[in-house]
């Protein structure tokens, strides 16, 4: 069945202390070349059947209102993939 | 500043020299919350407690290590893992597998502890949040399903106790051949009883490795060793963790 | 401006604000007056350059002058004797006040609000509200040990409230179990008039040693100057910054966040690295940086030290680069501190940083000047004397008066009103009464909150919800430890804000001295309106003065507190919230009362008498009335009953006990009996008829000064003795009947534990998930 | 500055508490369409200067190694993502 992928960052001028803790972790496993981290949230909507126009526009809306904190967070791709075996 | 590690310090006279010669190191990682909690309870059951720091590598010659409870790290990313990578996991990881000796070293992991374990694959599965995604602290029975590990042997099989539950991230999970294979060499440790409180398949609270001696639960012993300050006021069932170890490494066992 | 710009911005200087006194400045979008703007250029004769501007204008703001309070808090001050000053180590002004516990031990304890912050983003405001006191408690070079969290939500059905409670409820939970820190108790209410203005309070408390104590100043010519803990963003500033004259670009502000995240690991991390500075005796002083921040920081740390001091402000290290300097005065980055070290400790300084890994600069050092000058790449961009930043904001004189319809209120009685009528009379009536009373929003189990805060962490806590009181060892060797309530009833202090403060003092006071404490101090957190409605400022004028009068008559200072204003929607503004913290302090944990009764057959004791006030109760409430009188205020009664539970405590006297407040006797009897699952078998008729009033009113009036308490059978006649030797009044209600499984209230309805607990536990969940 | 993207999700097999709390919260805003929802994880590498295959190289194994656990998660994804404004 053919999904809606949802990607949901923190705002770029709000704190993320996870991806402050990732960042500074990842130099003592040798990983140098990273000189920030974000940590952000993905949702997978799964559709039954196709994925009309509606259906996208209500994935797009429950992006805003429901999956992400408009205070703090921005939608940054709401996108659909193809079925995966 | 005065030297005032707890809020006073416990200083539990030593019972018996014998148990006092037993070293049990207590790891802290930046986050960790328990560590206190976990040396005052090894005190209480006679041992000597040794603080051991995530970034230095040597064990100091402990004759077992406690990673206790608490957010390494806040937890972020997945919890307990970016404490998996510290320094002396790469140790007690060695010590523990015992690739190089016939007694491996007894570990045990609690609540963050255990996560830490798992990410270490010391202990098989993982912990995802709680089912219904809230923290939950509540006093918890668990059911001592084998009782012949390190940590245990204290126990009577099947005996239940009381101790605090209190996490997140406590939903144990694993794939159905790892839990067959759990329950099939005996090593679910702990079960819970009245009520699953976060979703664990099969009600697992606490596993062992084969060889007994890496053991890591959720619940937290160390909060139920002092009458007054545990459980109802009087519980003391998380007494035996420490003194089965004692039991372990005084050949008792 | 100045054409002395570096790469980024056109930074006005001091020398270039001295020479162009015409410069328009955003003043009154900064927050300040007329008049407030004329005295900085008086005070500094000459015009502020932005980065001054925008520290005047944080630094006397209400939050952090007390503009509108100021001249009303002194009487916290005024009215304390030489004997209340005793114990009292660090009063009002630092931190947070500290207090003398004996055997060389000192607490510190402060109770402070994040309202605002709360209602915008829940979880964070809630989450960085227990940050921002956590931070005052470890200035004071104390272990933060415990906190609490007194919470009014708007109405449990409206759809909004879901939402606040939820959030605020994790943040609390999430931010406080990450520090290791136990929650050991709180308050929870709902009310509609907080619908727009939740109030999420919080208290920490903390321990030390006496010669650990440390204070906010910055002394001693060359001393170091230090920033630690977070990098600084522009948290707290506004969604576009309003000094954009000094950004090198106008055209394109950057972007402001409009709420701060906390971040619970880097502050636990400040925690410990702290505890290692004060045991190595490493700082001189030290300030936490809360509302205001650099600019608070260093012009506190500046006035109360003995010189001046210098700072080179491009040293604080960034999370966002486009800065301007202003914003970096003002930024409210959370989990920061500033200190003060003397050369020879540096390093040892940067080892423990390291250690922790938490990150610092060096901005500059003591100076013997009086002046607090701050650079920016050497430039001047603030030559203050710090005293007019910290000390000398504006205080406001503010009209207040007895609103014209505060008789027509309190002349509305419950009694005899509409609501009033159906007043349940039978037994069955009064079952029913109970049972909708303790599955009430404000009376029900609290659990579903509390379920979700760690009590257990650090292994010394005694007591907590649902107890009067919680209950932590501070000394683990002679059981030495301390007692804290917090407690408020905005509907009292609507019909009587000078008696309405007195009562949220008298009922902490009762819950910590029926844990068996001694009340030793009081910290406050004054929720009210806006200060410039005469009626709100008279709320605040009154609840002050009655909060600072009882506090005389109980012998037990204020250390510290706080005053958040301007809580309304629109021109609505709250009930008065006046929530009072006592701590007491035990001589030895171990003689704590717990709530509940357990042992079968010891004797129930009613201490107290009861008269018909159920104006403003929890009973008026559910029926949807409020006016009238509150209830009466007995100061000289709750001291007498506090020593008789503090004595029959530490006596072993009793083996349970539990204030009776909201929800009167009926709520009291139900939770004792379903603290530890054992019933109890009472009888009323004998007390009705001794102080004259109905069963009803018997079970729901909130008469104050009065407890109920479990009596071993040996211990009867001692008990009977010193209620009798003290004349208090005391009454023998009932029996414990710990199998019996019910509350049977003999001649009139028996409720099983059952029945009780599904009412009483059901009301959260069914809200809240 | 060019940054990578390395999505994880949770095993198919494994039951994600977060997903299921969304899609049954769903409806009752209106959202109808989905018969599924799981919550995964997005992080963000930023990296200064190019992205070489080298630290193409770090990232796909900083993914594999610590920013999933494969005991309970697939990386699903690691792509380079263009510089934005
Ligand atoms: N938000 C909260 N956080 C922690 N504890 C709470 C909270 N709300 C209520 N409690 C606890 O629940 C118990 C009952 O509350 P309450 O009836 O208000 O107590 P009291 O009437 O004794 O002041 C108390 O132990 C109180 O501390
Ligand atoms: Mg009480």
């Amino acid at each position: 069945m053919p999904r809606i992928v949802v990607d949901v960052m923190l705002k770029p001028e709000i704190l993320d202390p996870q991806g402050k803790a990732i960042v500074g972790a990842l130099p003592r496993l040798g990983f140098t070349a990273f000189s920030a981290v974000r940590q952000g949230k993905r949702f997978e909507l799964t559709v039954d059947g196709e994925v009309t126009d509606e259906i996208l526009a209500q994935a797009r809306e429950a992006a805003e209102t429901m999956l992400s904190n408009p205070v703090i967070e921005d939608v940054v791709n709401v996108e659909v993939v193809a079925d995966q075996p | 500043m005065t030297e005032t590690p707890l809020i006073g310090g416990a200083t539990l006279a030593p019972v018996d020299a014998r148990l006092a010669g037993a070293r049990i190191g207590v790891v802290t990682f930046p986050g960790t919350l328990d560590d206190r909690d976990a040396i005052r309870a090894v005190r209480v059951s006679g041992a000597t407690a040794v603080e051991l720091w995530h970034a230095d590598s040597g064990l100091g010659g402990v004759d077992a290590v406690i990673i206790p409870g608490g957010f390494s790290y806040g937890d972020y990313l997945r919890a307990g893992a970016i404490s998996r990578f510290a320094p002396l996991m790469s140790t007690i990881i060695k010590a523990a597998t015992g690739a190089a000796s016939s007694n491996p070293l007894p570990v045990l992991g609690i609540c963050n502890g255990f996560q830490i374990l798992t990410e270490a694959h010391l202990l098989p599965g993982s912990m995802i949040k709680n089912d219904h995604l809230k923290f939950l602290c509540r006093d918890q029975v668990l059911r001592v399903e084998n009782n012949t590990t390190a940590w245990t042997n204290a126990y009577s099989a099947g005996q239940d106790i009381t101790v605090p539950l209190k996490n997140q991230d406590g939903q144990y999970i694993a794939d159905e051949k790892t839990l067959d294979a759990l329950e099939a060499e005996g090593r679910v440790a702990f079960r819970y009883v009245g009520g699953n409180p976060n979703g664990s398949r099969r009600d697992i609270a606490g596993i062992s490795n084969a060889a007994g001696n890496v053991v890591g639960l959720m619940p937290h012993p160390e909060h139920a060793v002092e009458a007054g300050y545990g459980p109802g006021h009087t519980g003391t069932d998380g007494l035996g963790f420490f003194t089965s170890v004692l039991n372990t490494l005084l050949g008792g066992n | 401006m100045s054409e002395t710009s570096t790469k980024k911005f056109n930074i006005d200087t001091v020398e270039n604000a001295a020479v162009t006194p015409d410069v328009q400045l955003p003043w009154a979008e900064l927050g300040l007056k007329q008049n407030e703007f004329d005295d900085v250029v008086k005070v500094l004769g000459r015009r502020p350059t932005g980065a001054e501007l925008a520290m005047y204008s944080v630094m006397w703001s209400e939050h952090c002058s007390y503009k509108s309070s100021k001249n009303h808090l002194r009487q916290f001050g005024e009215k304390v004797t030489e004997e209340m000053k005793k114990d009292m180590l660090v009063g009002i002004g630092e931190n947070a006040g500290v207090t003398n516990l004996g055997d060389g031990w000192a607490v510190t304890f402060k109770i402070e609000s994040h309202n605002s912050p709360s209602f915008v983003e829940p979880y964070q405001g809630a989450a960085t509200g227990i940050g921002g006191i956590v931070r005052d408690i470890i200035s004071m070079g104390a272990r933060p040990v415990a906190v609490m969290d007194p919470l009014r939500f708007g109405a449990i059905g409206h759809p909004d409230t879901a939402r606040v409670m939820h959030g605020a409820v994790a943040g609390i939970g999430g931010y406080g179990n990450s520090l290791g820190l136990p929650n050991i108790g709180g308050e929870m209410v709902f009310d509609s008039v907080y619908q727009g203005n939740p109030l999420v309070n919080a208290l920490a408390v903390g321990v030390m040693r006496h010669e650990d104590i440390r204070l906010a100043n910055a002394s001693g010519l060359g001393n170091k100057v230090v920033l630690f803990g977070a990098r600084t963003g522009g948290d707290g500033i506004g969604g576009a910054s309003v000094l954009a004259s000094e950004s090198f670009d106008s055209t394109k502000p950057s972007k402001r966040p409009a709420v701060q995240v906390g971040d619970p690991f880097a502050e636990k991390v400040l925690i410990e690295c702290c505890l290692e500075l004060f045991k190595g005796s490493l700082v001189e002083g030290i300030q936490d940086l809360g509302a205001a921040g650099i600019s608070c920081a260093t012009s506190e740390l500046a006035s109360n030290g003995d010189g001046g001091m210098e700072v080179e402000l491009t040293s604080v290290l960034l999370r966002d680069p486009t800065l301007t300097p202003g914003e970096i005065l003002m930024s409210e980055s959370q989990e920061r501190m500033m200190a003060v070290v003397s050369p020879e400790n540096v390093a040892a300084f940067e080892a423990a940083m390291d250690k922790w890994a938490v990150e610092y600069s060096w901005l500059g050092e003591v100076t013997d000047t009086g002046r607090l000058i701050i650079k920016w790449e050497g430039a001047v961009i603030v030559d203050v004397d710090p005293r007019t930043v910290a000390h000398d904001g504006p205080v406001y004189d503010r009209p207040f008066a007895r609103p014209e319809w505060q008789d027509a209120l309190q002349a509305d009685t419950f009694t005899g009103s509409v609501q009033d009528a159906a007043r349940p009379s039978t037994a069955e009536g009064l079952k029913a009464a109970v049972l909708e009373l303790i599955a009430s929003p404000n009376m029900c189990s609290k659990d579903w909150i509390t379920n979700q805060y760690d009590r257990y962490v650090g292994g010394n806590t005694a007591m907590a919800f649902p107890d009067d009181a919680g209950v932590i060892r501070v000394d683990e060797e002679t059981g030495l430890g301390v007692a804290l309530a917090t407690d408020a009833n905005g509907r009292y202090t609507f019909l009587d804000p000078y008696h309405g403060a007195q009562l949220a003092l008298s009922e902490a006071y009762r819950n910590v001295a029926t844990s068996g404490a001694i009340p030793m101090a009081v910290s406050d957190c004054l929720n009210f309106g806006s200060p410039e409605d005469p009626d709100v400022m008279w709320q605040l004028a009154e609840a002050i003065r009655g909060l600072s009068d009882a506090c005389m008559e109980l012998g037990i200072p204020v250390t510290g507190g706080n005053v958040s204003l301007y809580n309304q929607t629109g021109t609505t503004p709250i009930h008065p919230t006046p929530v009072v913290a006592v701590l007491g302090k035990f001589d030895d944990v171990a003689r704590r009362t717990p709530s509940g009764w357990a042992e079968d057959g010891q004797a129930i004791y009613l201490l107290g008498t009861t008269a018909a006030e159920l104006d403003g109760s929890e009973w008026a409430n559910l029926r949807g009335h409020l006016g009238g009188a509150a209830p009466k205020v007995d100061l000289k009664r709750e001291r007498e009953l506090g020593e008789i539970l503090i004595n029959a405590s530490r006596d072993g006297m009793i083996d349970a006990a539990h204030d009776l407040s909201e929800g009167g006797l009926a709520a009291a009897l139900v939770e004792s009996s379903l603290r530890n699952n054992a019933g109890a078998r009472v009888a009323l008729d004998e007390v009705a008829a001794r102080d004259g009033v109905d069963i009803f009113t018997l079970l729901f009036s909130e008469t104050q000064g009065r407890a109920i308490v479990s009596v071993p059978r040996s211990e009867e006649v001692r008990f009977n003795d010193m209620c009798t030797a003290r004349r208090f009044p005391v009454s023998r209600i009932g029996v414990v009947d710990a199998a019996g499984g019910a509350l049977d209230v003999q001649g009139l309805f028996t409720a099983p534990l059952d029945e009780l607990r599904e009412a009483h536990e059901g009301t959260l969940p069914k809200y809240f998930g």
